[in-house]
This record gives C-alpha cells, structure tokens and sequence, in this order.
C-alpha cells in the first residue's frame, strides 16, 4: 500500500459543517489504491486548475450497448491506481427507496471489486459507481445481476427513466409515478441497454405541477401528474388556517395566477371558479389540509426539453393536455413508440427529439404521431404569417 | 449465460409496509422543522421523514451507516431525492430525535425542509469528469459552508435552489434553479491537427459546430476555428479529443439566476445570466462564494414572503437587480443566440 | 438647374395660430363624443377637433372639399392622422355642429375616437401594388361597413385598432394591430425559367429564401423551388419578377389577433394568428367580414372595461379564446419558424 | 372620352356607411382616362382575384435616386390608361398638418399631371401620388418644386421619417416630436433621396408611450418620448373624477403594472412610488385631468423595429434608455451616423438593421456605436452560457 498522498489543498475542505466529500475520498483511501490515487490528482487538478481524466476510450460489458463508461487517467505514470477508473449506471429502484439488505449486497460487491466509491444519484438518477478496472466490469455486473441490479443507459438510448416519489409518501401525485417509471424501465429494457437512436431520450415522471423530478427541464419526454375536475375544499381546515394567522390573501388569494379564487373574510371561506383555474398548484402547496386536487387526475405529457447544448435549453411543451394514466400505460407507449421511429427517421446525429421539432416544425411531429393540435400547446399562435400548407389541403 | 434486461428492483420491494399501507392514500403533510416532515395518511397513520444534505460522492461505509441507522430507527428503509439528499421514513415518532442526533454526529445534520436551502445539485467535476471547465464537489462544499445557516434555519422567504455544473453540457437542473453555477471556457479550442486525422471524423466534427465556426483544412486532414465565431461551448471536444478547450487562466464559472421547476403560481422559468464569469480559485473558491452569498443574502433580504428568486427578480425588474446586487451588467448578459431578439426590451417601459 | 433637396414644407407654415401659440402648452384633454376631442391648454384657450375616416384612396376633389371645410370652419387649418383620418382643428365651438353636419353630407360622418374602432389601416391591394395577395380597399370597405357602429359609437371595453395588409411584406402596423387582416400565398411560386436567366440574379434569389428552398439550376441558367420548404412568403417574387405566387384558386387572407403598439398598462405586442386562411370573395368578402364581425362581437361582450383585445385573451388565455369564439386551432396556429420554441407552452398550467 | 367602364362588381363598394374607395375612383374617372381604365382593371382583378400590376420597371427624375416608383398595367391593352401609372411620393409636413392654399396647389398640380387620385397618406407617412405617365415625372417634380413640395425615399434609403401630433396638440408629448421629425429629415435629404444602403431604414418619433406614430413597430429607430421625475399630481382634480363617479381602482390602481401607484379611499388621495413606476402612461391616459408627467423630459431610443419579412416582426428594442433632446438633436445624429456607418459596412443586401444586429450580436453593435450596456435593454439576461469574449478581455 502505497502512502497516503499529501493533499494540503483538498484538506481545507475537510473543514465546515457541510458533509466533506474529501472525508469520503479519505475513507476509500484507506483501503483502497485508486481512492488514494484519486486524492492525488484531484490535488493536482486543484493545483492546476484542470481535469487529468482523458476523453474517450469506449468500454463494455456482454450483452449491453451502454451502462458502463470508460474513464482513463491522462497522468497514469503519476497515478498508476487510475490507469482505468471507469463509471458504471446501475438503474435505481423507482422513487429511490432502498431496503438496507439488498443495498449492502450492492455496497459489497462494489468495495470487492470497484474503489468504493458511489454517486447516491447521478444527474439522470441511477446509482453511479465510480472507478473500476476494465477486467472488473463484467464481474461487477454478474455480480450485481445475482442479486437483482441491472446496469442503466448511456450513449444514444434510452436512459433510466425516474420518477418523484409519488403516492408511496405524497398526497399530490396524480398519478402513480412510481409504477409508470417502473412499467416504462421494464417494458424498454432493449431500448435502455443497446443505444440506436440519434441520440440520448431522457423520460421523467412527476405527479403533480410542482414537478419534484424536474421532468420539464430534464427530460426529453415529461409526464406531470394534474386533474381534470374541481379542486376540492375542506371548509372547516379553511377555517382552521385562517384562525391560526395564515395570511390567505397575501399567501393565496393575491398569488393565484389566474385570479379565480376568492376569499370571504365574513364566512371565512374560499371559493374557487374552476373554469378559469390553471392548476398551478399554489393555493394547494400552501393549504394541504384544506384544499386537495380534484379527483378526475391523469397525466399532461409534454416534450423537448432538454440542457443548453446546443440550440439553447428547452423547457417540454405539451403535446397532451390529459392523457389517462392506468395501466398498463399502453396510450403511453404507444406515443413513445411513435415518437422514436419518427425521430429515429428523421434525427441527425446527436440531435434530441425537440431539436428535431425546432427543425421540422410542430406540423411534422403532430403528422407523425397523430397528435391534434390544441391551443394548450403554445402560449399563443405565431406572430408570422410563415405557415405551411399540404399539397391535399390547397385547390390543385 | 449472462443474464440481462431484467430491470431494476421493484420499488414495492424497497418499501415499508407502512408506505405500502398507505400507498395513494396521503391526506396531507406538514413541515416540523427544517429537517423533518409528517404525512398523514387518510387512514390516520403517519410517516415522519428526517432529511438530510449528503455530499453525493458517498463511500460505501457511509451508506453502510445509513443502512445500520435505517435499520436501528426505520425497520430497514430509507430512500434518497432527487437532490442527493438522504431520507430516513419513520413509522415511530420518538425515533426521530435519536435518529437526528446520530445523523448530526456522522456529520450529516438534517436540513433542507421547507423554505430553507436544500441541497445542491451538482455534476462531476475533476474528481471524474473528462470535460470540466470547473471542479463541482469543492465549489459546492464551499458554498454550502458559506449559506450554512440557510440549509438548517428557515430564514428564506420560500425555497432556494442551489445547483453547479461543471461545464456547459449542463448535467442537472442548472438551467432551472434559483442560484446556478455553471462552469465556462473563454478560449477557443486548440486544434491538434496531428491528432485530428486519426482520432476524429472531421465531417461530424464540423457539424457539431453551432455557430459554423469550423471547417475542414483539408490540407492538413484537420479543421480550423474561426476564433471570431467560437462560443467556447465545448461541442466540438465532445465530438473530438483532439480539440481540448481548457485553459486554466481562463477556465471559470458563471452565475446564472432565477430559474424554478415548479409550476406553482408561475409557470417553470429558466435562469438567467447574473455573473458572467469568476475565476477558478482553489481549494475554497472565495470570490465566487462570496458572490453566492450576496446574491442569496439580497434576495433574503429584498423577496417578500412566499417568493421565489425568480419571481422576486421579476417584481423588481432586472434593472432593480442589477442595481440591488451591485453586480455589473455587460455585453455578455444581452442574448446574442438563436432566440435573442424576443429577450430584447421592445418597450419604452422600464425602470431607471 | 432642378431644384432638390429641399424637404417638407415646415409644420408650423401649416399651422394655425392658436396651435402655435399654445405649441408645448397643452394642458389636458377630453373626449367630447365619439367624434370630437377638446385640448384645452394652460393659457385657458381651447382646441377642437373633428376627426373622421377617410378611405385613404382620395381624390383631388375631395381633398379640395376637404379644404373647403377647413376654410369654412378652421381658419384654413386642418391635418391627417397616422390613420388616413382627417382632423379639423376648430377654434370657435360654434363651428362644431356645422361642420359635422357638413362632414356627414359629404358622406365624413366623424367618429373614431375614444373607445371605438377607428379608421383600419391599409395598403394598395389590387389597385397599385404588383405583390398582393388579396385587395385592400374593397376589403376595408366591406369591413368598416359591418362593424360601423362600432366607429360611430363608443360600445367597445378600450379602443380596437385594425388593420390590412394585402401582402406578407405587411406595409403598416398590422403585426401589431387589435385585428389585423393580412394576404397569404398557400402555394409555391411557379418557376418562368425562360424569363429567370435574363431578369433575375440567380444569387439575389437563393439568397433571398428564409427557408432556403430555392437553389440554382444551372443548367437551365433558372432556380428551382423544393415546394415542401416554400412558405408562400413570396420574397423571391420581390427579387425575380419571373417567380410569380399569385394563385387566384388560393390566394385569400389570414387574420391576426392581439397586437398593439402602445405600451400603456402592458408593453406593446404582436398579433397573432387567429385565422390561417379565408377565400379571397370579392366584391364584399363576405366570409371574412363575418369573421371578423365575430371576433370583434365576443371581445365586445367578453371583455373587462379598459382591456385591449390582446390583453382579453392574455386574461382568459388563448385556450379559452378558440373557445369562446369557436374558431378552430391548427397545426398551422403552432409556430415553426425561427423563434417558435419560446412560443410553446413549457408548463402543465393551462385551462381545459 | 372613352366610355365609362362597366363595374358590377365595384359598384357594390358603393354602399354602405364607410365612404367608398370606388367613389373616389368615379370621381376621377369623370374627367381622367386612366382613372376610367383604373376601374376597369380593378374590376377584372375583382373577377379574375389577381392583380394585374407588373413586377419592376424602374422610373426616375433629374437629381433623386428615388421617391418615383414604377407601376405599369399586365394588360395595356385593355387598359391603355395604365400602360404607365407610376407612383410618387411627396414629403408630408411633419405631423401631417396642412394649411389649405398651399394643399391646393399640390392638388391642382396633380390633378394637371396626374390621376388625381392620392392617399392621404402612405405607410410610411408621405403623399402618395398615384397613377401618372413616366413623361409627366419629371414636370410633376419641378411643378411640386416650385410650390414648396419635395420628394420622399423610396428603395434602400433613409424614408421619410414621421412623427405624432406631439407638442402642436397634445399634453403628453415629452419632445418636439414635429421639430425632431422636420430636423433629422432636412438633415438627412441625401439619405433621403439617394438609396446606398443595404436597405430601407425607417424614423419615427412618438411623444409618449402610448406610441402615437407606431415608432417601435414600424421604425428601423424608434424615438419615444419619456420622462425621469415624478409624476405630477393634480390632488383636486383626483377627487373631482373620484366624485364624478371614475373607478379609481378598477382602471387605475389594478392596471399599474408594477402596482405602484395607491389609493386613499379616506383622504381621496393617490400616492405613487415613483422609483418603481415604469411610466407605462395607463394612469395618466385615465386621468389626464389630474396626472400629468414629469418635467425633466426626453427620449428613449430603441432599435430593429420591422414587418416580419424576412426573419419575423421585430419590435424596436432599447439602446438609449435617456437622451435629451434639445435642438439641433446632435447626439441623435451621431447616434444615427454610427449607425448608419457600421450597417453600411456590414450588412447584406436587404438585411434590415435589426436582422443584422440578430445576425453579428448586440455586442458589436455596441461596440461599433460606442453605447454602454444597461439592464434597460433587456427583458431579462440570456439564458444560454453562449457568449464571446474578446482577445483583450481573456488572460493570453
């Protein structure tokens, strides 16, 4: 073993009330070579100010097209510990709930054969094990297959879907989040394990327009949980709230978006025009016990976002105001299925299904997949007269 | 055989029976304090959740010793959010303060309910990243240090959302948060032509261009950049490792604001540019924590209750920030990409 | 030697005393009637105007007879609106009746101001412009015709401004007009090859297409258009007299909803499209004018006191305007042109 | 005298409230041939639903590169009148404002050269002139001369710029609206007449917000006049509308859109944050009795205003938030010049100046004309991390 490497930069962030990752670095280094290692060119990544992991060198492991990602050193000769040190995905249990006995096999048979170290989650949501040998991959996913862990996405495919916790411990999923993640993951296991797409689709489900998985911003293909019918009013827990100082004016009443909820200080009570209400959630987020969604819930399924790179960030837009939600989600896949062949078509490399849009026009994607067009799709009509006309649709 | 595509475990296994008891039947929830939450089920039953910032870069003995105090305080569950935080879910209410007394003395005090600061997303920096214009989990341990106070007291006016990633490929929400970092370059990429013929495919090379800044130099079987028309995006490295981008003099991050997921009174917004640039400063990043917490500290200040960053910004008005934060306003924060112009000011309308 | 460059006649050589007098020294206003304002200024003496439509297209004659009045009335003063209206400026209150009444004789009957429609903006159309899609003032006519008394009397929430176009290169402020009616192509230009090589810059017109469509065709020294990237916008036409669009089976006009230009409560906005396409009818256009009977109806019901066409549908949402209306969305109302994406709605906050 | 042509179709244009277009025709067709031929072409457009009005052919006088446009019949034939009926436009006075003898000698001129027929006025803000021989040009010109009357622009020049009734009739004109107008276009007659740039480039000067003239929808730069001090209350006339009945909240204090303005229902008194007022100009057009804007006045420039050929309708963004605006107008023509230099220089044939600010960047244009970069100029900051730097900014 060799000696634990000197790190007088990294050791001013042991210091401080937040959780150290350097502590954890540290505890891996105790044990284990390409933890010490790593402390060392992190270190010197400090000292320089610039990443010494190298680009590229593809990885696998039998069976798959992707969950595994190779990660090389460009200082092996310094670090030889990081020689190879690559990732690996392994696809979360939906809503990320863990029980402690099949958790521990998975800890083990990363510390056997890995460096130890975790992401408890990546950015897409599968646990990320971080730094293993290329002779150690493929043991590392026989391993984890015996006790029931699959590896995730990665590249041009579909990635590992997440999901919000949902109704397992919130009054305000709309939908079950939890099983439609589920059901997705294991209905496009093909399409999650073997990329051949243009490029990656990212699928996230939240249960109700507080978005607590962030599907909107994050994912290629968002489905947020929202009813159809009245919100409903629980008037003693109104009065309740109100006699308890909650400031129902300024707190609810004032923020409603739409102002379709009205206030009576004399009955202390709320009354709300549903016709003219968003669901944007507010008054609910700030009245759980008196107020509750409605009862008719489904799904709005909406599509495109995606980060910056590169045509600018794009947040999804609906392309379904309600969609029921019951399994076995067939509507849902059905779209799903219609969306990647049309994109797969037509998609240049490295091209996300909302660039796609940008580029051939909401006309092509709703032609592909039959979707109506509906007024809940935009914030308003286009401002230029530039529209397009099929041949069927003009006087020969 | 190798066994594969049998997909994660099942979520119903990784649950407690009270959680499936009372799957779909929550009635409503209320926050105790800024680490701890109940559900009340329509049953009358309840969950307590202990929550709890962790640093996402987890060694294996420490979740090994959040398995031994779920096991000791939750009959064996917990979970993780989305935010990388730990969730202990408590059936019974005398553990929780046990529980968070042992949590506060691994090291992870609980925090993050409510209208504090949560935990901060993030990417992964130098410690795994073969992209960086930025390190992720020191800049981050910085900061949370720095805004401490704002994670463990409830003195925010609603809640705020940290996030960092480490160059412009933007892992994580950075682009909807309330205070984001994100790491940039300031240089072109140098082009190592020797390399270029052998390791890329100069046609998608050019491609990946979003300002055409590439074309190829047949000459040499490489590509040349136009400097004028670079915007640092990093693209091309992604496409080419030829085309390395870093440079550590100008390698640096900038801070982009009130941006929000949630749909709630308004609709989801994206962050917008406050600071377009501070320099990497190792170990403890000072300029750029500091600029954190002003931005933060101001907001605490300014916001009226129930506002997120972004809102309070749009009560205000840009100019207001600007003028607020003290923060320079520059060439760099007027949109000059594709959907520029319905950013410009097309009013007469404004604040002095 | 040919005298040039010598501009307009001076503004106050075509003013009246009084107006120069109390030139900046205006004090406040009032709306008599629909007719009529009163500018009353700090020096105490009183302006009054007469205001009424004019059909833009106006023959010597009438000016003259214009000018008849304002000798008569206005001490030989009188002036246009931005909006081909003319204004007589009355000194002596005694003169309003009259020449209103005189006005009305000649078929002037005022009106216009204050919440009402006043006079629609136009173009050429078919009698002066070589690029239009549909007539101008025919349409006009038969438009102002149908919703008079909405010019005569103050029955509308705020004032309404509309406007025509007879083409895509949308001379006036239709974009930003309370109901605008503009002409569209549907059809792609048909390519004259003979006539291209010698009339046309072959580079001119590739270049001109937003959405290249067009490329060369060497051989034939001509263009060719691919039809499915062709949006009618008929900006080859204006480079290349050899291409033209005209259509007469599908030629009609669109109409555009929402827009205005001043930034009083709301800053200005554009109009947007409500209706893809109505058949070119002449003489009275009777669909058109129908529809936008219909669209000027429900605003005039539905509206709050003080709110702008625009500001209407912002309130009740667009959602709720293709209901109210009955007017059918399409996959044509969804932008795809440059700056669509900010176009669509990011958010699962709607109305059924 | 040919005979009158036959117009079943026009004559229903006839009828009707609305004064008649078809009238204004017959009028001239009484004693002018090509006014005749006019209705007779208009009405074979009515049947046949297509213009008949060819593409180019391009007229001129003596000394003017433009402010003729040529305008020939596709059927000469039929219509001999037509074969030449070209279009001219006359420099209106600022403002629109005539006094009737010198009208009247444009009307006899016209009438003695031409159709007869005009519009009062152009899109752009000239008289327009309508319908006269190519060999009539240039007496037309020289009669107009000689009574004071001058060309407008026409082709890739400075048009003629146009201003609101401003000061001559209106309480809220925060700048000589007509003395601007009058100044910049006797200062710019070269511009004016002799088209040498990429394209057309429009002025209009509004005298408040309510944008009188359409400066930001219609103009390449737009000139609006504003105000930096308080707004000027009038606390008897407040009271005198409040007791004739005016809803002082409904269309005045819930209109404000930054709600900075409030109200004392007990003392009937307005009170307004001006810090946080925008001077949209909704209270002062409520109540222009009472509320009148500040004193310290001038202009806000804005730039990019077009129709939405080619790459959609810009509305005029902010580059100036304050300019005062004393004569002789210095800083705006410097401003102007600048300008005018760096679009000249880089602009494509046809790119209006907004397109090529969308195309190289708010960042060169600032840097070209010198401006500084203010909040002002922005709804918000971008939200893409795409931005440049220059050489001189970055560590070399």
């Amino acid at each position: 073993m060799p000696e634990t490497r000197k790190t007088p930069m990294l050791d001013q962030l042991l210091d401080g009330p937040f959780p150290s990752f350097v502590k954890e670095i540290k505890k891996g280094a105790e044990k284990n070579d390409a933890c010490n290692d790593l402390l060392g060119q992190l270190e010197l990544s400090y000292e320089e100010k610039i990443t010494h992991w190298k680009h590229g060198g593809i990885v696998g492991v039998t069976g798959y097209g992707g969950g595994v990602i190779g990660r090389y050193s460009d200082v092996p000769e310094k670090f030889p510990g990081l020689t190879e040190f690559h990732t690996m995905r392994i696809n979360q249990p939906a809503g990320w709930f863990y029980k402690t006995d099949r958790l521990r096999k998975l800890l083990d048979i990363w510390e056997k054969r890995g460096s130890g170290l975790t992401n408890f989650h990546g950015a897409t949501g599968d646990i990320i094990l971080l730094g293993t040998h290329t002779d150690q991959l493929q043991p590392v996913v026989d391993d984890l297959a015996h006790e029931g862990w699959d590896l995730g996405g990665s590249g041009s495919d579909l990635r590992t879907p997440s999901a919000c916790v949902g109704p397992a411990r919130c009054e305000w999923a709309c939908i079950d989040t939890l099983d439609i993640c589920d059901t997705l993951t294991r209905r496009y296991q093909n399409e999650l394990h073997r990329p051949m797409w243009p490029y990656k689709f990212k699928i996230k489900v939240s249960g109700c327009a507080n978005d607590g998985v962030a599907a909107k911003a994050r994912a290629d293909f968002s489905i947020i949980g929202t009813w159809k019918d009245n919100i409903q009013i629980n008037r003693t827990e109104v009065i309740n709230y109100v006699n308890a100082g909650f400031d129902i004016i300024g707190q609810v009443v004032d923020k409603c978006p739409t102002k379709c909820i009205s206030y009576n200080p004399v009955t202390k009570s709320l009354s709300i025009d549903n016709s003219n209400c968003v669901r944007c959630h507010n008054c609910i987020n700030k009245m759980p016990k008196a107020l509750r969604q409605g009862k008719i819930t489904g799904a709005t399924i909406l599509i495109g976002g995606h980060a910056p790179i590169l045509q600018s960030a794009f947040m999804s837009w609906v392309i379904v105001p309600f969609m029921e939600m019951k399994p076995p989600y067939d509507e849902v896949s059905e779209l799903l299925e219609k969306i990647w062949e049309w994109w797969d078509e037509n998609g240049k490399m490295r091209e996300r299904v909302g660039e796609l849009i940008y580029r051939l026009g909401m006309r092509s994607f709703l032609k592909a997949t039959g979707l109506p067009a509906v007024p809940q799709m935009v914030l308003h009509p286009r401002t230029n007269p530039f529209y397009f006309w099929d041949k069927e649709e003009v006087n020969q | 055989m190798v066994k594969t595509d049998f997909g994660p475990p099942k979520y119903l296994d990784m649950m407690s029976d009270l959680c499936k008891r009372n799957y779909g039947k929550w009635k409503y929830h209320e926050v105790l304090d800024t680490g701890t939450l109940v559900h009340v089920s329509e049953s009358g039953e309840k969950l307590y959740t202990v929550r709890a910032a962790t640093p996402r870069l987890l060694h294996v003995d420490t979740l090994r010793a959040f398995c031994d105090l779920a096991d000791k305080y939750c009959g064996g569950f917990f979970r993780f959010t989305s935010r990388h935080s730990v969730e202990f879910l408590i059936e019974d209410e005398a553990n929780i303060e046990p529980l968070k007394a042992d949590l506060h003395a691994m090291g992870f005090t609980p925090g993050g309910v409510g209208n504090t600061i949560s935990n901060m997303l993030h990417t992964q920096g130098w410690i795994h990243c073969h992209t960086p214009a930025i390190d992720a989990s020191g800049i981050v341990k910085s900061v949370m240090d720095e805004v401490y106070e704002y994670y463990k007291e409830a003195k925010l006016p609603a809640r705020l959302r940290l996030a960092l990633a480490c160059c412009l490929n933007m892992c994580g929400a950075v682009h909807c948060s309330d205070v984001a970092i994100v790491g940039v370059h300031r240089v072109p990429p140098k082009v190592q032509d020797d390399k270029v013929s052998k390791m890329c495919e100069i046609p998608n090379v050019v491609a990946a261009c979003p300002t055409r800044a590439i074309r190829p130099e047949p000459a040499k079987k490489s590509v040349v950049v136009n400097d004028e028309r670079c915007m640092y995006c990093g693209n091309c490295y992604t496409m080419c490792p030829a085309m390395p981008i870093f440079d550590p003099k100008n390698d640096g991050a900038a801070i982009f604001v009130g941006g929000k997921v949630s749909d709630a009174r308004h609709p989801a917004m994206f962050s917008k540019l406050a600071v377009p640039y501070i320099p990497n400063e190792p170990p403890r990043w000072p300029t750029l924590v500091k600029t954190i917490r002003l931005l933060i500290d101001v907001y605490a200040k300014d916001a009226k209750e129930g506002e997120r960053y972004g809102e309070w910004i749009n009560r205000i008005g840009w100019e207001k920030f600007f003028k607020v934060t003290g923060l320079p306003f520059t060439d760099k924060h007027i949109d000059d990409y594709i959907f520029s112009v319905p950013t410009f000011r097309s009013t007469a309308t404004f604040k002095w």
